[in-house]
Parts: structure tokens; C-alpha cells; sequence
């Protein structure tokens, strides 16, 4: 386990929260970050050795998310000094501070081997990322943060319910504290099963509120509708890939006790629920951040999907995890660049943006094509097995489904997107002064060329990381 | 049937010089039928080799809004004729050129004669020869399958694809047999289409708005309108000949063969020219109907062999 | 025995919850099944544990003192005494309510539990507080009716916590009492924001972000 | 163990290829940087890389041996293979003659001064050259994908050009849509296959797949997403907005390669598959007569002159699809000659089509490029004008109609022998419907571009832009040069040609199944024996038909009328109204406005037009109903919080009581 992992990003966000000159908070953030991601890439030699009986620890599954999570922190780390600078109105304390706070959440997230510690970490990250939400200080970010409390904390009572009702179920199969992942893995067989059932129905709705899965999705529009696009990208790459593994810890759990077909038939369900209430409302969608908003839904829809489908598909899903997590950085952040250029965010009056933005519109529509599935961006790989996988696993129709999905959401996003990027800069709107410049940009192309190859390679150890975390996922410990 | 080389060429030879020479009797004796039925002298019925004669030597006169192509018409028309006439056998000794699918390539040619004369039609931009123009290619549409139905079945009785074989020995298929009847019933009509001859068209009024061919030639002269008259009665022997070869007796001398071919093709002359005076032309909306008829004689010609 | 009649109550004051249009008397009871819940450690017979005696001050003093009075304060400021014209009438809630606690038997029932405990009750009642507090969130309109309705939910949580306090003290204690601080949290932005930048605290005024 | 010699002629064919599409690739990298040299850099380069490309086909097909590299692995997929067979060799030609043809033709069509972003148009275009070159030699379901979706953005993107225009960007979308929805079809037939033969890679199916249900299945998956990209009815209604929106060049690239993959995908599945059951064969030749006369009815009605081309490209993927037909036919019935004819005929179409429809879109670029208007109303006269473009129309024209001696009719002419000779086997009735259709399409093309052509080039300019025209810049009468004298070329000499297509059968037919040559089975001599003769008489004849210099000129004819004025010439919906009337029945057209009534008649306007059945029938209205009724189902997001709370709440009792019961 890596404690540096951890502190580093709390005391640099004191630090950050503390200090009042702006232009050592960024440094600290920018700094923090890559620091962060140097010593995940050190801490990350070991992941195979995990101390029995360790609450905190850095295994192959943790250290995927936390890989994923801490790179998409550096793209947001890198783009953020050239966002802040545009935001002086703005107090950047508590921005950079939650910021890292996050961050090091994060990292206790993915290190905690311990139920109740991952809950507390989950619990705590939704109060970390409030006030990035409550950035713009008006009544609509102000309704979407409320929204986010109230719908978020509920469901992570209900996550707090289930836990409890796993350590119940461990706890009448004889198994005493500490419930760590592992013990619970290894004695899965004498746990109580309806209480088990009952504990993973809670925590999937629970952390499926914290993920976005429809129909508990609905704070997420408004959510990242609201804020500016480094914390959208934030949210959706990050935040969501917390609750995924906390569900995905439960998921091991269940499944090492024999339960696997009863929760992959929810996941299953839940996932393509997800896709089709996404596609539903990113058809004529107006509003090109709550399109992301959804699309995002749609994408954790897949990730539960390959998880339900299992096998192959589970690892792939994880590799959608990264891809997710690293386009959708690049599209929120064009987004909210295209979003400051033309002062609205709203369809009729934004279009053109590779005439008023180009560099911010070209990756806008290829961060679309990469996020839809088009070779060799790194989603076309994992929608790829995934739905091969299903349809060569006995899953003909779920895979069926999948690709129908795929493809009527296609069709929807690429309406909107194609308005927003080509034609003319509508007149209505007055020209703000903002421009793209290489600090706004150069963070996307950098996530971009990521996606890219992953689609194309991928290091040997990584994939070695992926198989392994696949197979904890499948439930051996 | 055994040739000796030498009985071959000699074959070719007439059949290339009947090619050259024979056409602008055709319509003589057509023009000659019409007038004594209708109680005239009529013009002799070498006229038209005269007429050929006499413009060839004459200046030509053309629109300032031609092009080249308006020239090129004409000469490619009779330049296809003669090669078509290459392809179809005069009585039952292979034509010149045979080979398997030629029968293809004569359609084709046909075809291009028509691409050419429509071209030079369209090239003076006059309103009448467009809409001459639009009809040919129109009732064309209607004709092509006609021919290839008939070859459908003619191939499908012989099992060969050229036309020499096919016209020559069909095969299993007799004479006067209900099929080869409906054949050559279907090929009659894409015959008077393709000549323009009446009911379909009638090759000498002058009333503009009722012409199909005459009206597409309207400002040629001299040399071109020639070329365009000889091409015409050039594309009357070619399918005179398709539509007279399968009825002609077999295994009989080369003498006798030719005799009979020639004949065939003055009573052909004749019936059309009687048929000519005996009918009126139809109203242009009937005639696709006409050559609906045509399709389908084919087609039956077709299935009937099946069974 | 006394542990049961607690329990009784509690369910009891469920009731009166979702019947009561009066938003004083609804913050009164929150407070008093919080009271309740306070005082049930206690009598189960676990003896006096520092967890023990911890979650009882914390949910006593918290539930019972703290957040109620934060609640009246925000009353104070906003001039509102009904929750008038709820998404769902009473009699309707009060019905619902009653269902809720049927269910929540009917699902204790194919939950089995370790033989020889106390525990009985705890179960449907904690599910059945649960169910309260959920109905209370969706039907009522004004955010402070519904920031209880939360408290309520995390009321039942609490009940069912209890039943593992004496196994797995340390899982339980930080899960309530952070779930506490959220509460506080929420309530926090309710009272400086929301009754600020909308002058009422009526969530119709909540939606205008929608597709 | 192979002799070095040996083994260095295998990697020759490769190297090339690999040089070839290096060299396209990176063909638009200049024009970014300078903006006068960009043209003529993308030009040179692009020739660089076809002289490459060709030579390697050429290494190929004239008897050199193919080989195949692999790929480095890929996170997820194990190896990625290219292989430079004889099919590729020979789909190879048409992508880089045409490509190079399009950049040499863009150096003056599209250039820097007057157009926006020509840089990007170049850059684009190589792009897409080097994908479509990439993808002949793909033969793993992974690059395949790749290539195909590469060229396919690449496709958009420069449909897109002209994006200021609605028209454009509704074009664009619609292509986008269409080739995404095919591509995931392919992906779900990818994946069958795969799950059948268990690996990814294209290597002949295992017998007895083909007539199992997964082989039904994969089979129906790749004729609809092939079939989107070919255009076959009624998967086409992308291609006439589409080619009509983009730039001339890109058009002619677009319709002479880009829609021939899946012409491809058809033949590669066709090189798989050791077994096919009959009716896949028949499935071809049905949707190719429906394809082809459809198509070619569609363009009657035209009067847009590019959409008019577009719609020809579906009749010929029609044509083309009939000859598969046969061959595939010809292929699970085991007739070697049915088998060789068709695919031939097929094969060889490809290539005609790719040059002549080509070169059609290019003289058409050029006229757009002087007179700025498609509408063929407000045209015509430019053959005086445009002499070297009309040339280049007219023989496009004469190939695509399937005239001798052109190289259109050798094609039609291979397809024509392999329907006759089915009509003496068991399953005469396709042979027939092939047969029929065939000579529809001849008669109807040949109505349709005598309209062209003589409402283009010939007559009287009908609008000032036409009287006022003049010939285009040499750049864009060379690339049409070069094509057109390809086109002339087989012709006049279709034995040239016989032995690549016998390396490409032999590729088709599977391992170890000999078949007879193609020329032993049809007289290709014969017809160059008669065509040459044919040539000359016509020359002769016509330059005796050549009037004196002092030949008189007088106005045309008018039947009496004195004034006649160029608005009174035939117009191009009159041309073709016969025909369209005739099959309004299949066509529907549209017709606005009144007749003329009275002795002294008021003006009036009349105007007809023919909406794509499949686009603006169906396509367009479905997918707007299907967004209205799921724009009803916006209400379950409101924005009230209570209601959010609500699904929750619902969601865990359903979940609780599903799992009890």
C-alpha cells in the first residue's frame, strides 16, 4: 500500500486552501498531480503482492481505477491554470482544494480493502465534489448541487444499508471483523444468501445512483450540464469510476459466493435500461453538455453491461473504463471551450464552432467519433469484444440489443454534434473574447492521443493488470 | 455445314457486296408496293440510288448550332450498319463474323446507331428533333427486350450464342413451330420500331409533330443526309435478314440458298409496303402498347419452350 | 420486553410523520424518534460499551438536539409554518405508509435471522423507517420537510446499524456518524443557499433544469 | 526453405503496396504548409504513389506471387493481417488511378485563391486514398474495420467541404449515418464469423457453414452493410445527396472507389466461402435487377446533373451485382463457365465503372467549375464552348451505356454471355430476370445520357452562365484525358486484360478447383477483330461526309417559326417525361403547376420533380416520427426532485420484490 498516495493530495489541497496567491495554487496542483502519477506508476510495481489482513492496499483492480483516475486528474491538472486564469471572478481556494481532496479520496478509494472504508471514501468524494458543482454560485448550479446532495446522499444511505446487510450475511456465516474484500471473498461460501442478495440489490442501487445508472441517473445532466467542463470531465471520468469499483468490490464478493447469475442478470438489465433511457433523451438533444451528460449515462450503461455479460466482456469493460474516462476528458473540456467561446451551450446558437473555435470544434467531433466507436480510438475496441463476446456467448439478443443501441444513439449524437461543429457561427450571439490557445488545447490532444493508443497497444504489464483485475472481478481472490 | 475455304469466301464476298449494294432496293420496292396499291405509278424503284447519287454531290447546308457530332452521326450510323451486317447471316451460310456472343454485340451495334442518330438530332437544338429524338430512345426502351427475349429463346432451343448458328439451325425448334412464331410475331414489331415504318411511324408525312425518325433528320442535307438515307435502308436489310433467316428452307444448294434469301427478302418488301397501305399509323400513345405486345409474344416464346 | 416498545414507538412516530401538515410538529417528532433511537442501545442488554454509550449520545444529542434546533433556525428565517398542498395528501401518505410497513414485514420474513437475538423487530421497523422517510422525500414540496424526510431515512439505517454494534462496532459508528454529518451538510446548504437565493424554500421553484 | 530470389520477389509486391499508401497518405502534408505548391505537391505525390500502387498490381497479376504481412498485436486483438492477393492487386488499380486523376484534377478546381479550405480538401483526400488502398488488402476483421470506418470519416469529411450550406450538411449526416449503421452491421457479421470459425482473420470458411443458420445470419449481415455502402437498393438513398454535395473530385473518388468496397466485401465473402448456398447468388441477382433498372429510372427523372451521375452509380453496382449473382451461381452449382463469365463480367465492371463514372464526374466538375450551376435547365451548348470536357463527357457517356467498342460493353458483354449461358441450366429463371434486366438498363442508360449529353453540351445555352462559358484549365482536361483513352483502351484491346481477371478467378474459385481460362470461353479478340474496322469506316466516312470550308451556315430549322429563342428547346424533363410517365407507377414523380388554357393564355410555371422513393418516403419520415415519439417520453425527466427520489424508491421495491419472488 502507497500512504504517500493518499496524503500527498490532502496536504497539498490544505496547502492549496491556504495559501491565497493563485499562481502557487495551480503550480501545486499541476505538480501534485504529476507527482501523483509518478508515484502510482512506482507504487504500481507491486500490485500483485497484497499483505493478508491489510486494510489499505494497492491491488490489480484498485490500481487500474486509480491508474485511469489519476491520469485523467493530470489532463484536468494540465488545463486547469489556463481555465482558472479565465475564471478571476471565481474563488480558486475551494475549486484546487476539492480538486486534490478528490484526488486523494480517490486514492484511499482504490487502496481501501475494507467495505466500510470504501463507503466512507464514496461518502466523503460526493462531499468533496459538491462545491466544484456549486462553482458558478447561480440558481441553476446552485439547483444542480442540491439536486446532487439530496439524490446522492440518499443512495448512499442505501449503499451504507447494504453494506450493512453484507456484514450481517458475513456475520451469521461466523466471519468476524475485519470483513476485508479478501475474508469475504475466501468465506463467501458460509455467508447467509438472502441477505447477501438483499446487500447487493441495496449497494448496486445505491452506488448506481453515485455511477449514473438509469433510472437513478437523474442528478447527472444537471450536474455536469451546470459546471465548467474540467469538472464535468472530472465527474464523469472519475467520480463515476469511484462507485464503479466500490459496486465492482460487492460484485466480487457476490460472484465468489456462486451468486453471479443473479447479479448478472441486473447488471445486464441496468445496463441496457441505461443505454436505452440515454438514447432516448440525446435524441434532439439541444444542449450539448447535457448530450455529454447522457452519453456519459449510456457509457456506464456499457461498463455494468460487460460486467453482466462477464468473461472477456468484464475485462473489456474495464479497459471502456480507461477509454471512457479519457475521451470523455477531451469532450467535456471542448465542450466547455466551445461552451466560452459563444457564451451558450444551447443548440440554435452554437454552430459553426470549427469556424469560431477550430481547434476546440475539430476535437469536439473527434472526441465524438472516438467516444462512438470509431477505430482504432480505444472505445471501438472494448464496444467491439464486448458485443462480441455477447453475441459468441450465448448472449445473441443482449448483444443484439447492444448494437442496435450503439447505433440509434450514433444517430442521435451525430445530429447534434454535426450542428454544433460545422456551419456558420450563428449572428445572434456576440463573439466573447475567448480563443483557443495551446494551454486549453494541448491537454485534450495529449487524452486523445492516449485513447488512440490504447486502441492500439497496450504495455504487456498493464494488460497483465487488466487480466488479473478481470479475473478478481470474476471473483477469485 | 463443311465449306471448303474457298466456297467460304466467296460466301463472304456476296454477302459483303449484298450488304453494300442491296439496301436502297428495299425501300424502292416498298414505295413501289404503296403506290400501285394506292393506284399511282409511283417513283421507279431505283429512285433511292439515285437520290443517294445526287446528294452526295450536293452542298450541304447545317445549322451554325451544330458540332462535330452533327457530322459524325451519320457516318457512324452507316459505319455500325455495315458492321451489324457483318455479324447477321443472309440465309443459312455463316455470315462473315461469328462468334459466340455476337449476338449480344449486334444488339448493341443497333443500339449505338441509335446513340449516334439521337446525338446529331439533339445537336441542332431544335424543339421537334428533341422531342423525335425522345421518342426513339422511348419506344427503344420497349424494343431492346423484345430482340433479347427472342434471343433468349432462340439461344435457349440452340444452345449456341451467335447469331449465325442461331438463326440458321434452330434447333430442336421447328419451323412455323408455336414458339419460333412468336418469336418472329415479337421481332416484326420491333422491326417495323426499329425501321420506322407504319404503324409505329410513318416515314413520309410531314406533319412534324407525328414523326419519329423523319423528324430527327430534318436538317441534315447533302453528304450527311445521305449517309443518313443509306444507314436507314441499311438497317432495313440487316433486320430483314434477322427476321427472314429462320424461315428459310434448309440444306438446299448455295445457289438455291441465295435465291431463297432474296425472295424472302422481296416478299418481306412487299408484305410490309402491302401492310403499309393498308393501315394507318397509330396514335403515339398507343404504340408502347404495340410494343408491350411484342415483349410479351417474346417472353411466351420463351416460357412455351420450357414446357 | 422495554427494547420492543422503543421500537413500537418509533414505528409509531413514522406515522404521525407523514400524517402531520405542521412543519414544527414534523421537525418535534424527528426529533423525538431520534431521542428513541438514542435510547434503544441501552436497553438491549449489551451492556455499556463505549461504542455503545457513543452512538447513543451521538444519535440523542445529534438527532435529538442539534439538528432539530438548525431546522427551527431555518424556520425562523423563512416565514412557513405548512407544508400546504403536498405531492401526495396525508390520508393518501398515511395509507402508503402503512403499506410500507407491511411490505417491509413481508420482506423481513424471507430475511432469516441469527437465532436467540433480540432482534425481532429491528428489521421491519428499520425498513419500515426507511420506507417512511423515502415517502416523506417524494411527497412533500418544501426542501426543510424534505431534508427530515432524509433524517427519518437515515433513522432507519441507524435501527438496523444497531443490530450489528455489538460484531462489527467500528464498521457501524463510522458510518452512522458520517452519514449524520452529511445531514448536517445537506441542511447546511439548505439554510444559507437555498432560502437565499430562492426566498421561499418550496423545491417547485428546484426544477427548472429539466429536458 | 524458399530461394532468396523467391523470396524476394514475395516482399516486391508488398514493399510497393506498403510505399504506395505511405506515399498517398501522406500526399495532402504539403498543401497544409504552402499554399501555392500545395496542389501541385499533393498532385506529384499522389502519382508517385499510383505509378507504385500500379506496378505492384501489375507485379501481381501478371504472375508474380501476392504475400501478406502481419500487423503487430493489438491490445485486444491478436494480430492484424494485410495481404496483397490478386483481389487486392486488382481492386488497387482503380483506388490510385483515380485518386491520382482527382489530385491531378484538383490542382485547379479546388485551389487555394478561390476556394476555402483546399488544404484541407488535399489533406483529406490522400487520407482517403491511403485508407481505401489499406483497406484492398485488409483481410482481418480488425484493420478491415479500420480502413473501412477510416474511409468512410474521411468520405464525410469531405463531403462536409462545402458545410456553409444546409443542403451540405443534411448530405453529409445523411452519409454518416448510413456507412456508421452499415459498419456496425459489419461488426455484427465480423463477430458471427468470428464466433464460427473462431479467429478474425479472413480465411476461407469451413465448409458447410454457409448453409447453417449462423451462416444465414452472417451472410444477411453482410449484404445489408456491404450493401449500404454499394448503394444497392434500397440501402442507396445516401449516395445521390451525398455525391451531389461534395466536390467534384471527391465525387468521382467516392463513386468510382469509394462504393465499390463493398463491391469488395461482396468478393472477398465470395473467396470464403467454399460452399454458397444458391439463394445467395439469386438474393444478388434479384437486388441487382431491382438496383439497376430502379437506378437508372431514378436518373431519367433527374435534373441535377451530378445526382443524375450518382443514381447511374447505383445502376451499375446493379449490373455489377447481377454478374456476382451469376458467378456465385455459377459457383455452388459447380458450372465453371457460368462461375468464370459472371465473375469476370463482374470484376472487370468494377474497373470500367470506376473509370468512366469517373471521368463523367470530372467533365461534369469541370462544367459545374465554368457555368456554376448542376440544374441541366439552365445549360446546354457547351460542346461549342467546352470542346475538350464534351469529348471527355461523350465517350463516359458511350462507355457507361454499354456501347461497343468501349470498354462499358465489355463488361456488360461478359455478364450478357454468363445469363445466356444459365439459361440452359436448372436455375434459368435468374438467368433470365439477369437477361431482362440487362437490356433494360442498356436501353433506358442510353435514353438517359442522350438527355445529358444533349442538354449539356449540344443545342443552345439555355442561361448566360452557359453562353458565357469557357474551356476549363489543362489540369482538368488531363486527368480526363488519361481516362478516357483507359477507357478507349479496353476497348479496343479487352485481351489485355484477360489474364489478370484469370489470377483474380482462380483467387475466387478457392483452393484447388481448376477453371477454364476466360478468353477460352469468350472471343475477347473478336470483338477488338471488329471494333478496330469499325472505327476507321466511321472516320472515313465521316470526313467524306465533311462539308467544303464555303459550306453555308444557316440557324436551325424552325419548322416555319421565325423567332424560335433557346428557352424553346427540348428541355431535359421533357426529354425524359415518355419515360417517366411511363413508369410513374414505380417512380411517383411530382408535378406542379398549371396547364395553358385560353386563346390568350396568362404566363404559368410548370415544374416536375422525382423524390428519392427510399430518402424522402420512407428514410427521412420514419426517422423524424421515431424522434417525435421519443421526444414525448421527455416528461420523465421534469426536474422534480421528488419524482428523481421516486424511481429510486421504485427501482429498490421492484429489485426487493423481484428477488423474494
Amino acid at each position: 500500500m502507497a500512504w504517500y498516495l493518499i496524503v500527498l493530495p490532502l496536504v497539498a489541497a490544505g496547502a492549496a486552501f491556504a495559501i491565497s496567491s493563485p499562481m502557487w495554487r495551480v503550480r501545486i496542483l499541476t505538480t501534485t498531480a504529476i507527482l501523483h502519477l509518478v508515484g502510482l506508476l512506482a507504487a504500481l510495481g507491486g500490485w500483485g503482492t497484497l499483505p493478508a489482513g491489510a486494510w489499505l492496499g494497492l491491488d490489480a483492480l484498485g490500481g487500474w481505477v486509480l491508474l485511469v483516475i489519476s491520469v485523467l486528474f493530470l489532463v484536468c491538472a494540465l488545463y486547469a491554470p489556463a481555465y482558472l486564469a479565465l475564471r478571476p471572478d471565481r474563488d480558486g481556494r475551494i475549486f484546487t482544494g476539492s480538486l486534490l481532496s478528490f484526488l486523494g479520496l480517490a486514492s484511499l478509494l482504490a487502496q481501501s480493502q475494507h467495505p466500510g472504508l470504501t463507503w466512507v471514501a464514496i461518502e466523503t468524494t460526493t462531499l468533496a465534489t459538491a462545491p466544484l458543482i456549486y462553482f458558478n454560485h447561480n440558481r441553476h448550479s446552485l439547483e444542480a448541487t442540491w439536486k446532487y446532495l439530496l439524490i446522492g446522499s440518499v443512495g448512499i444511505a442505501l449503499a451504507l444499508l447494504g453494506t450493512f446487510f453484507i456484514a450481517y450475511a458475513a456475520n451469521m456465516g461466523g466471519v468476524e471483523e475485519p470483513l476485508l474484500y479478501g475474508r469475504l471473498m475466501r468465506y463467501s461460501a458460509h455467508m447467509s444468501r438472502p441477505w447477501l442478495r438483499a446487500g447487493f440489490v441495496l449497494t448496486l442501487v445505491g452506488y448506481g445512483t453515485k455511477m449514473g445508472l438509469a433510472p437513478m441517473h437523474t442528478w447527472k445532466p444537471d450536474a455536469y450540464g451546470e459546471t465548467p467542463g474540467i469538472v464535468g470531465a472530472l465527474l464523469a471520468g472519475g467520480v463515476t469510476s469511484c462507485a464503479f469499483l466500490a459496486l465492482l468490490r460487492i460484485y466480487a464478493v457476490v460472484s465468489a459466493a456462486g451468486e453471479a447469475r443473479f447479479a448478472n442478470e441486473l447488471l445486464v438489465g441496468f445496463g441496457l435500461l441505461s443505454m436505452a433511457w440515454a438514447m432516448v433523451f440525446m435524441v434532439r438533444q439541444l444542449d450539448f453538455k447535457r448530450l455529454l451528460a447522457y452519453s456519459s449515462v449510456e457509457h456506464m450503461g456499457i461498463l455494468v453491461l460487460g460486467i453482466g455479460i462477464g468473461g472477456n466482456a468484464a475485462k473489456f469493460a474495464l479497459f471502456h473504463l480507461a477509454a471512457n474516462a479519457l475521451v470523455k476528458s477531451v469532450l467535456f473540456l471542448s465542450a466547455g471551450n466551445i461552451h466560452r467561446s459563444y457564451a451558450s451551450k444551447q443548440l440554435p446558437y452554437v454552430t459553426g464552432a470549427i469556424r469560431r473555435t477550430p481547434v476546440s470544434g475539430w476535437l469536439f467531433l473527434l472526441g465524438f467519433l472516438a467516444i462512438t466507436g470509431t477505430p482504432p480510438f480505444a472505445p471501438f475496441i472494448s464496444e467491439f469484444n464486448i458485443a462480441y463476446t455477447a453475441l459468441t456467448t450465448g448472449h445473441p439478443w443482449v448483444g443484439t440489443a447492444f448494437l442496435a443501441l450503439l447505433g440509434a444513439i450514433f444517430l442521435g449524437m451525430s445530429d447534434t454534434v454535426i450542428k454544433v461543429v460545422f456551419g456558420t457561427p450563428s449572428a445572434q450571439r456576440v463573439r466573447t473574447p475567448y480563443k483557443d490557445t495551446f494551454a486549453t488545447t494541448a491537454p485534450m490532444i495529449a487524452a486523445l492521443t492516449l485513447a488512440l493508443v490504447m486502441g492500439l497497444w497496450l504495455p504487456r504489464p498493464l494488460q497483465d493488470m487488466l487480466q488479473s483485475a478481470a479475473a478478481m472481478v470474476g471473483g477469485q481472490p | 455445314m463443311p465449306e471448303s475455304l474457298f466456297a467460304s469466301t466467296l460466301h463472304a464476298l456476296l454477302h459483303i457486296l449484298t450488304a453494300l449494294l442491296l439496301p436502297p432496293l428495299i425501300p424502292g420496292l416498298i414505295n413501289k408496293v404503296k403506290a400501285v396499291m394506292a393506284g399511282r405509278t409511283g417513283p421507279p424503284v431505283l429512285q433511292l440510288y439515285y437520290d443517294l447519287a445526287k446528294l452526295s454531290r450536293k452542298q450541304a447546308v447545317f445549322s451554325r448550332t451544330t458540332t462535330w457530332i452533327f457530322m459524325a452521326g451519320p457516318a457512324g450510323a452507316v459505319a455500325v450498319g455495315l458492321c451489324a451486317a457483318m455479324l447477321v447471316p443472309f440465309g443459312h451460310f455463316h455470315a462473315p463474323l461469328h462468334f459466340q456472343g455476337d449476338v449480344i454485340l449486334f444488339a448493341y451495334l443497333l443500339g449505338l446507331s441509335r446513340f449516334l442518330t439521337v446525338l446529331s438530332a439533339l445537336d441542332t437544338g431544335s424543339s421537334f428533333e428533341g422531342m423525335g429524338a425522345a421518342r426513339e430512345v422511348t419506344f427503344a426502351a420497349l424494343a431492346e427486350p423484345a430482340l433479347f427475349l427472342g434471343f433468349a429463346a432462340l439461344a435457349k432451343s440452340t444452345g449456341s450464342l451467335s447469331l449465325s448458328t442461331m438463326l440458321a439451325h434452330t434447333g430442336p425448334l421447328l419451323r412455323f413451330s408455336g414458339p419460333l412464331v412468336l418469336v418472329l410475331a415479337g421481332w416484326a414489331i420491333v422491326y417495323m420500331a426499329e425501321n420506322s415504318r407504319i404503324p409505329v411511324d410513318d416515314p413520309n408525312t410531314h406533319l412534324e409533330l407525328t414523326m419519329i425518325h423523319e423528324v430527327m433528320v430534318l436538317d441534315h442535307s447533302g453528304r450527311p443526309f445521305a449517309l443518313v438515307l443509306y444507314g436507314s435502308s441499311l438497317k432495313l436489310l440487316v433486320l430483314s435478314a434477322l427476321l427472314v433467316g429462320p424461315v428459310l428452307p434448309r440444306n438446299v444448294g448455295p445457289l438455291l440458298g441465295w435465291l431463297a434469301f432474296y425472295l424472302a427478302l422481296g416478299i418481306l418488301a412487299v408484305g410490309v409496303g402491302f401492310a403499309e397501305s393498308v393501315m394507318a399509323r397509330f396514335r403515339m400513345t398507343k404504340v408502347p402498347q404495340f410494343l408491350v405486345a411484342g415483349v410479351l409474344a417474346t417472353a411466351f416464346a420463351f416460357l412455351l419452350m420450357l414446357v | 420486553m422495554f427494547h420492543d416498545i422503543l421500537i413500537t414507538l418509533t414505528v409509531l412516530t413514522n406515522f404521525t410523520l407523514v400524517a402531520t401538515s405542521r412543519i414544527h410538529k414534523s421537525i418535534q417528532v424527528a426529533a423525538f424518534q431520534g431521542v428513541l433511537l438514542g435510547l434503544l442501545p441501552m436497553t438491549l442488554g449489551l451492556g455499556f460499551h463505549v461504542h455503545i454509550l457513543l452512538m447513543a449520545a451521538a444519535a440523542v444529542i445529534v438527532k435529538g438536539w442539534f439538528i432539530p434546533f438548525l431546522l427551527r433556525r431555518a424556520l425562523a428565517k423563512v416565514h412557513i409554518h405548512r407544508e400546504v398542498h403536498p405531492y401526495i395528501g396525508y390520508t393518501v401518505s398515511l395509507m402508503l405508509c402503512a403499506l410500507g410497513t407491511g411490505m417491509s414485514i413481508v420482506l423481513a420474513h424471507n430475511l432469516p435471522l441469527k437465532p436467540g437475538g433480540p432482534f425481532a423487530l429491528f428489521v421491519p421497523a428499520a425498513l419500515a423507517t426507511l420506507f417512511t422517510g423515502f415517502l416523506l422525500l417524494v411527497s412533500r414540496r418544501k426542501a426543510i420537510t424534505q431534508v427530515v424526510g432524509y433524517l427519518v431515512l437515515e433513522n432507519g439505517i441507524f435501527l438496523f446499524g444497531l443490530m450489528l454494534i455489538e460484531d462489527m462496532p467500528i464498521l457501524v459508528e463510522t458510518g452512522v456518524l458520517l452519514d449524520l454529518f452529511v445531514g448536517i451538510f445537506v441542511m447546511g446548504i439548505v439554510i444559507n443557499h437555498i432560502s437565499v437565493a430562492f426566498d421561499s424554500m418550496d423545491t417547485r421553484q428546484l426544477a427548472e433544469l429539466k429536458d | 526453405m524458399v530461394a532468396p530470389a523467391a523470396r524476394v520477389a514475395r516482399v516486391v509486391g508488398m514493399t510497393l503496396y506498403l510505399l504506395a499508401i505511405l506515399f498517398a497518405a501522406v500526399s495532402g502534408v504539403p498543401g497544409l504548409f504552402s499554399r501555392g505548391f500545395g496542389g501541385k505537391g499533393a498532385a506529384a505525390l499522389m502519382i508517385v504513389s499510383a505509378l507504385l500502387g500500379i506496378s505492384a498490381s501489375a507485379w501481381v497479376l501478371y504472375g508474380g506471387s501476392g504475400s501478406s504481412i502481419m500487423l503487430p498485436a493489438t491490445a485486444t486483438i491478436s494480430w492484424g493481417l494485410v495481404s496483397f492477393d490478386p483481389i487486392a492487386a486488382f481492386f488497387l488499380v482503380p483506388v490510385l488511378l483515380l485518386s491520382a486523376c482527382a489530385s491531378i484534377y484538383g490542382i485547379s478546381y479546388w485551389d487555394d485563391h478561390h476556394q476555402e479550405g483546399a488544404g484541407k480538401v488535399r489533406f483529406f483526400l490522400g487520407l482517403l486514398a491511403a485508407f481505401l488502398a489499406l483497406l484492398v488488402g485488409a483481410t482481418h476483421a480488425f484493420v478491415f474495420l479500420l480502413a473501412w470506418e477510416g474511409m468512410a470519416l474521411m468520405a464525410f469529411v469531405l463531403v462536409m467541404t462545402e458545410d456553409r450550406e444546409a443542403e451540405t450538411r443534411r448530405a453529409a449526416w445523411i452519409y454518416l449515418a448510413c456507412t456508421h449503421t452499415g459498419t456496425l452491421l459489419l461488426l455484427g457479421a465480423f463477430a458471427v464469423m468470428a464466433g464460427a470459425t473462431g479467429g478474425f482473420a479472413f480465411s476461407g470458411l469451413p465448409p458447410g457453414l454457409a448453409s447453417t443458420g449462423k451462416g444465414t445470419a452472417m451472410f444477411v449481415l453482410f449484404l445489408l452493410g456491404f450493401g449500404f455502402k454499394a448503394g444497392v437498393l434500397p440501402l442507396h438513398f445516401w449516395l445521390p445527396p451525398a455525391h451531389a454535395a461534395a466536390p467534384s473530385h471527391v465525387s468521382s473518388v467516392m463513386s468510382g472507389v469509394l462504393i465499390k468496397m463493398g463491391i469488395l466485401g461482396f468478393v472477398r465473402l465470395a473467396a470464403w466461402v467454399p460452399d454458397p448456398p444458391v439463394w445467395w447468388g439469386g438474393i444478388l441477382v434479384v437486388l441487382g435487377a431491382l438496383s439497376g433498372i430502379m437506378g437508372v429510372a431514378l436518373a431519367l427523372g433527374q435534373h441535377d446533373l451530378k445526382r443524375l451521375l450518382a443514381y447511374h452509380s447505383i445502376e451499375n453496382i446493379g449490373i455489377i451485382l447481377l454478374g456476382l449473382g451469376l458467378g456465385l451461381i455459377g459457383k455452388s452449382t459447380g458450372h465453371p463457365a457460368l462461375q468464370v463469365l459472371g465473375f469476370a463480367g463482374a470484376l472487370l465492371h468494377v474497373l470500367n465503372h470506376s473509370l468512366f463514372k469517373g471521368l463523367l464526374f470530372l467533365a461534369a466538375g469541370s462544367v459545374v467549375h465554368v457555368t456554376g450551376t448542376r440544374d441541366l435547365e439552365r445549360l446546354g451548348g457547351l460542346g461549342r464552348s467546352m470542346p475538350r470536357t464534351a469529348a471527355a463527357f461523350l465517350v463516359g457517356a458511350w462507355a457507361i451505356c454499354g456501347l461497343p467498342p468501349l470498354n462499358g460493353f465489355v463488361s456488360e458483354w461478359l455478364i450478357y454471355l454468363a445469363a445466356f449461358r444459365g439459361l440452359a441450366h436448372f436455375h434459368w429463371g435468374l438467368s433470365l430476370i439477369a437477361l431482362g434486366a440487362l437490356s433494360v438498363i442498356g436501353a433506358l442508360a442510353l435514353a438517359c445520357f442522350a438527355k445529358a449529353y444533349g442538354v449539356v453540351f449540344q443545342g443552345e445555352p439555355r442561361s448566360t452562365a452557359a453562353a458565357q462559358a469557357q474551356e476549363s484549365p489543362s489540369a482538368m482536361i488531363l486527368p480526363m484525358g488519361i481516362l478516357a483513352s483507359v477507357c478507349v483502351g479496353i476497348g479496343l484491346a479487352p485481351v489485355l486484360i484477360a489474364k489478370p481477371l484469370d489470377r483474380v478467378l482462380s483467387e475466387l474459385a478457392g483452393r484447388g478447383q481448376g477453371l477454364p481460362e476466360l478468353g477460352s470461353l469468350a472471343g475477347l479478340s473478336w470483338l477488338s477483330a471488329l471494333a478496330i474496322p469499325l472505327l476507321m469506316l466511321g472516320i472515313i466516312l465521316w470526313k467524306w461526309s465533311i462539308p467544303k470550308p464555303q459550306a453555308k451556315e444557316q440557324p436551325t430549322w424552325g419548322c416555319g417559326y421565325l423567332a424560335p429563342n433557346p428557352r424553346m428547346q427540348y428541355t431535359a424533363s421533357s426529354f425524359a417525361d415518355g419515360l417517366v410517365q411511363g413508369m410513374s407507377w414505380v417512380l411517383w414523380p411530382k408535378a406542379a403547376g398549371g396547364r395553358v388554357r385560353g386563346y390568350f393564355p396568362f404566363p404559368r410555371r410548370f415544374q416536375s420533380h422525382l423524390p428519392d422513393p427510399v430518402l424522402d418516403r420512407v428514410a427521412e419520415p420514419g426517422l423524424k416520427g421515431t424522434a417525435f415519439l421519443l421526444s414525448t417520453l421527455r416528461f420523465l425527466q421534469a426536474g422534480h426532485m421528488s419524482i428523481y427520489l421516486l424511481y429510486i424508491l421504485l427501482t429498490l421495491l421492484t429489485l426487493l420484490v423481484w428477488m423474494v419472488v
